[in-house]
């Protein structure tokens, strides 16, 4: 796999042809700018965990974010405090949306007892419950459930706030994604579930793709069965994800019923950081796919648009490229756990 | 002190608590509108309302998983499995989620959730209605498991596991819902982790828990009057497991039979069995004698049934070998 | 719950206004009085294990098929030898109407080692393997899958026939339900699943009414989440059943795919033979639907079309009764199951 | 003697079988285009074809079922779970149904299904993917559950599993993918339950399977330099459970120390001390130790994961403890 890193990133930008870019950005300079900041400081994080795997730092299953980045920036834009936040295994991401500090999140990968979690759960298993990151969950479908049972807690206990529930297009033909917005739906005509389903449809389930996983293919249409309605969005646009995301939350809080989202998007980079060959897709997808890269696509929409210049960029890269350097150093030099937390956190005593 | 039957007792510590707590809430398959088919919940969803008492379709995965959200924001829901032999479905969500998240999220959430229902056999329901799985979920670490025996036990014991701020698996004996016992009025808790001893013996200990206790307790009546002079010590807590307690009736009286319902490879009566050999190895006269299910799946036939359970005769004739009578 | 006994079956006939039977029968008098017959003899029977029940001489679960007569009727009357029927606990029709002895059937609900399955399995667990009959299951949900693999197994090698999977309204919530259908809907896609998904809905899971279950109570459009097509059918005229039996099966077992059925039916006895509070319906809503009782309608269509008389059907409903008392005495006179059968049949040696 | 590693012998055995058996076929999550998240089915979907090398979408439930009614009629399959982590989701359809279709169809179906797939921990997965469930699922008659430990046994066992007419749960040692070791060409099959000696000697049993027997093997090394001669005992077959063979050596040695990386309470430890305690009382000249995996979900961090399972010093010091050294 060829790592985009920061500077790589920008000639990742799309050719004059494939700009999908021609009409004036809706958001302001400042707002475009920020979620530039979040996307590459995501995007450099994720390439750093990938060296920092190869070089034996980082352990067990690895799963990063790239090529998706927009999905999260763009949704978690519209976080408000009291909100929940739940996904899988790939939650780097939404860590460092949330406020983590990237020095915590990095030592949690290299395990370290900085680390966000103490060293205990790792890559898969990121959580920041005061930030709102109820976490990371390594088994598919079964973090589904936790999400809906959230959203019920949230409106029971009369909070204003929402859950939003990440998944990818795997998890859908899980029985534990059925059963969840089943109760969702359900729980939704009394306004006890506000809930926004987030289906990050990357287009394949490790190496088995929507096509081969099931006969009806419209993802977002199964929402139907639970009455749940729902939408679709570019993932590769930012400022389409925004907008989206906008009315997505402002309804769920609203109407305290569920929402679903199908994002289309994709992972440039292998299911996981172990992973090399890659029969199930070809090279010339990825390509493609690279080609609408959401952070190559707003660079292109900011320099068209006159709203930023490759210097103001550069800068901003870089600025991310420190705090992620920092982060590593602080990860390389933690303490491993002390032994005792072995036994700690099992129960609460 | 009144007397209850063992379902009363256990509806009145969830009702109690309910009235004193409202973050208590229930969910179950036909727990409201139905009553609960074993009208364990019956009269609840009136008095408290369809929000805290919650008909779910038939997805033991979906509502427990729901039922661990609830908790992990400081909700305790009371989960009820119709019985237990329908958790299977909910296995992955009990042993990958509830017993786990606060360990993998270094000690930031807990999971106060209980989850409750008969289990057990004993009355013709066949395979795939029969089951007593104390020892399958006991196995795994962040759950806490218990089996109450006694009327005055599970209303005890129904508020400390309410109460817990971890997750609990409360097995009720099916087979004991409408037997009667003493029952204080009021708030009173029985803690995990403390076996009972309900008969004071010499000679021999018997150890179970749940439903079989009543039968050891049976079969202890008939020994004393061969002057065999059995304690019958009852387990109440499958994890924790009180090690301390069975040692101490053995260390007395130098001799032990475990009996349970479920299948004896890889189960609660082997870790009985292992502990007393481990801690109390000089002080055995005899080996640790185990009486179990029958190694099949649970038959239909009465008469299968009935052999394919643990017999006061069969218990009396351990109970003899290892007194080499 | 009133006891429908054979004789009162005939009070239970709709009266005029309530007639569904203006037009003219389709099928022939001959084929009529046979499905009369065969909709009598397991109402008969099911009324015997009532009683038998009440007496303690059956014991565990014991779920009725009291009301939903035609829908297995109907749908077995399309059986073709090597078809493979699957169904949950409420069995003793479909083991009946695959020409399971009806001695056999009764001894097994009476724990007999004359039983269909030697006592072992009960109400819940019929099979009848020669007759197509791969059982009654007791988990709801559980069995579905299994019809699924029934189905590929026999396209794998090379079979004409075809899976008749039949479940309840309860099971659709279940995750079983999702994860089965869409590997149906996957493989038939390559001809790989002859599955024809018969769905009883009878509008409740023991006390939980559909709309109590879901917030989108049209069940059969569940399965367009799974790209498998479907039907309604009304499950109390037999001659509707029959009708979409055959274009049913017929297609199934030309395409290799599987295709579903929501038959609308309803139990008039409660969930199981223990139950008797209902308090999650109406006696009015089932007084509504005994009118439209399978068998009473029949009756009525024979009679009003002059397709038979009083005394035709009064002689098979008697040689209905004979053949289930004759089963009762023979369950109530076969020995228990010699207590070595306790451990047989636990692995095949 | 070719040397295979414990991968390859794995694939050989079935794609040998598949070429003798039409009716053999594999299905899991990735076995075919990707060529199988461990590579053991890796080539298999070239040879064999999508109808008999049949990628599933992630429904482990779904998929275990279907095999389960592919069975029933006769075919033979071999189901990949990806990890035995996640059976958990197919638990309902592996205790429900495919231990006991057979019991209660009263003798009338039969299911030659093979569940294979990793387990055990040692690379930082963590808690949600690190059990060794060998008596969680050893506990459930009708089910056989087995745990091969060389490339030898991999084979010769996959081969008896895919023949033997009943369920076979297949764990294999995740860890041991690469090892290498001699492994006959061409047909041979390993019987289920008998243990395999896999060193002689007189002063104490070592007992596990898995991957810990390669620790034993390593361990007695080391206290061979301190004289002291331990047998190694791989218990290979965890249902059927080879008493005898454990029984033999004890009664030999007088000593036994059980490894096992699963979780101490109600496991496959607790019934070979169990076992030993009732079938060699008078043989024992001191307790059975038992060494396992530490009372807490599997932790990430490299250090604390070392320290949760079973280390060479733990053992040797109950070595010497069972040796009053
Ligand atoms: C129940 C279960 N089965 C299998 C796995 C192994 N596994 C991990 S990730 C994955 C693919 C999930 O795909 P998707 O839901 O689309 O998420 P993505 O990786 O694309 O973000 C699989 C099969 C698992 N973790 N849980
Ligand atoms: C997984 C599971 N949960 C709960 C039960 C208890 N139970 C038995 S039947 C039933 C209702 C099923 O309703 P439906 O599928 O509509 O079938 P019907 O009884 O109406 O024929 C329930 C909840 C079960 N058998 N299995
Ligand atoms: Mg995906
Ligand atoms: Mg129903």
């Amino acid at each position: 796999m060829a790592v985009t890193t920061a500077s790589k990133t920008t000639r990742s930008r799309p050719s004059p042809k494939s700009r999908g870019t021609k009409d004036e950005p809706t958001l302001s300079t400042k707002h475009l700018l920020e979620l530039y900041r979040k996307m590459v400081t995501i995007r450099i994080f994720e390439e750093a965990c990938q060296r920092a795997f190869r070089e034996g730092k980082i352990g067990g299953y690895l799963h990063l974010y790239i090529g998706q980045e927009a999905v999260a920036t763009g949704f978690l834009d519209y976080y408000r405090p009291g909100d929940r936040i739940i996904t899988a295994y790939r939650d780097h991401a939404h860590a460092l949306l949330l406020g983590a500090d990237p020095k915590a999140v990095m030592a949690e990968l290299f395990g370290k007892g900085t680390g966000l979690v103490k060293g205990k759960g790792g890559s898969m298993h990121l959580f920041s419950v005061d930030q709102g990151l109820m976490g990371g969950y390594g088994i598919v479908g079964g973090h589904i459930a936790l999400g809906v049972g959230m959203a019920y807690a949230q409106a029971y206990q009369g909070q204003p706030n929402i859950v939003q529930l990440y998944f990818g297009d795997g998890a859908i033909h899980n029985g534990g994604f059925h059963e969840a917005t089943n109760l969702s739906g359900l729980w939704g005509k009394e306004k006890l579930n506000p809930c926004l389903f987030i289906l990050e449809n990357n287009h394949y389930g490790m190496g088995t793709s929507v096509e081969r996983a099931t006969a009806m293919t419209d993802l977002g249409a199964k929402f139907d069965s639970y009455g749940i309605e729902h939408e679709k969005v570019d993932g590769m646009d930012i400022e389409a994800v925004i907008a989206c995301a906008k009315r997505a939350t402002e309804r769920v809080r609203k109407s305290g019923a569920p929402y679903a989202i199908e994002v289309n998007t994709y992972r440039t980079v292998p299911h996981g950081a172990a992973d090399f060959i890659e029969r199930y897709r070809t090279k010339e997808e990825v390509q493609q796919w690279r080609k609408r890269d959401p952070i190559g696509l707003l660079e292109q929409k900011l320099l068209d648009h006159d709203r930023a210049d490759e210097e103001q960029l550069a800068k901003i890269r870089d600025e991310a490229k420190a705090i992620v350097d920092e982060a590593v150093q602080f990860a390389e030099e933690s303490p491993e756990p002390s032994l005792d937390e072995l036994t700690t956190d099992v129960y609460v005593d | 002190m009144p007397t209850l039957t063992y379902r009363d007792a256990l509806r009145a510590a969830m009702a109690d608590e309910m009235e004193r707590d409202e973050s208590v809430v229930l969910l179950g398959e036909d727990i409201g509108v139905y009553g609960g088919t074993h009208l364990i919940t019956n009269g609840l969803l009136d008095r408290f309302g369809p929000k805290r008492v919650i008909d779910t379709p038939i997805a033991e995965g979906g509502f427990v998983g729901a039922a661990i959200g609830m908790a992990m924001l400081g909700l305790r829901p009371i989960v009820e499995m119709m019985t237990w032999n329908f958790s299977f479905q909910a296995a992955d969500q009990l042993i990958q989620n509830a017993a786990k998240i606060r360990y993998f999220s270094g000690g930031q959430v807990s999971v106060p959730l209980v989850v409750r229902g008969p289990n057990g056999g004993g009355v013709q329901l066949s395979a795939q209605h029969t089951h007593s799985l104390e020892g399958f979920y006991g196995h795994f670490p962040g759950l806490k498991v218990v089996a109450p025996a006694t009327p005055y036990d599970v209303k005890g014991m129904m508020l400390t596991a309410i109460r817990d701020p971890n997750p609990v698996l409360f097995l009720e004996a099916g087979a004991l819902y409408g037997t009667k016992g003493e029952v204080p009025e009021g708030d009173y808790t029985v803690p995990f982790g403390k076996v009972r001893v309900a008969r004071e013996g010499n000679d021999v200990s018997l150890i179970s828990y749940g439903r079989q206790v009543n039968m050891l307790l049976h079969v202890a009546e008939q020994l004393a009057e061969e002057g065999i002079d059995a304690e019958v010590i009852d387990l109440r807590s499958i994890r924790p497991f009180d090690a301390e307690g069975i040692i101490a009736s053995v260390k007395k009286t130098h001799r032990a039979v475990v009996v349970q319902e479920q299948w004896r490879l890889f189960s609660v009566a082997s870790e009985v069995a292992a502990i007393i050999q481990e801690q109390a190895f000089d002080d055995l006269d005899a080996p640790v004698e185990r009486v179990s299910g029958a190694e099949v799946p649970a038959p239909y036939a009465r008469n299968l049934e009935r052999a394919a359970f643990p017999s006061e005769n069969q218990i009396s004739d351990a109970v003899r070998r290892v007194l080499y009578r």
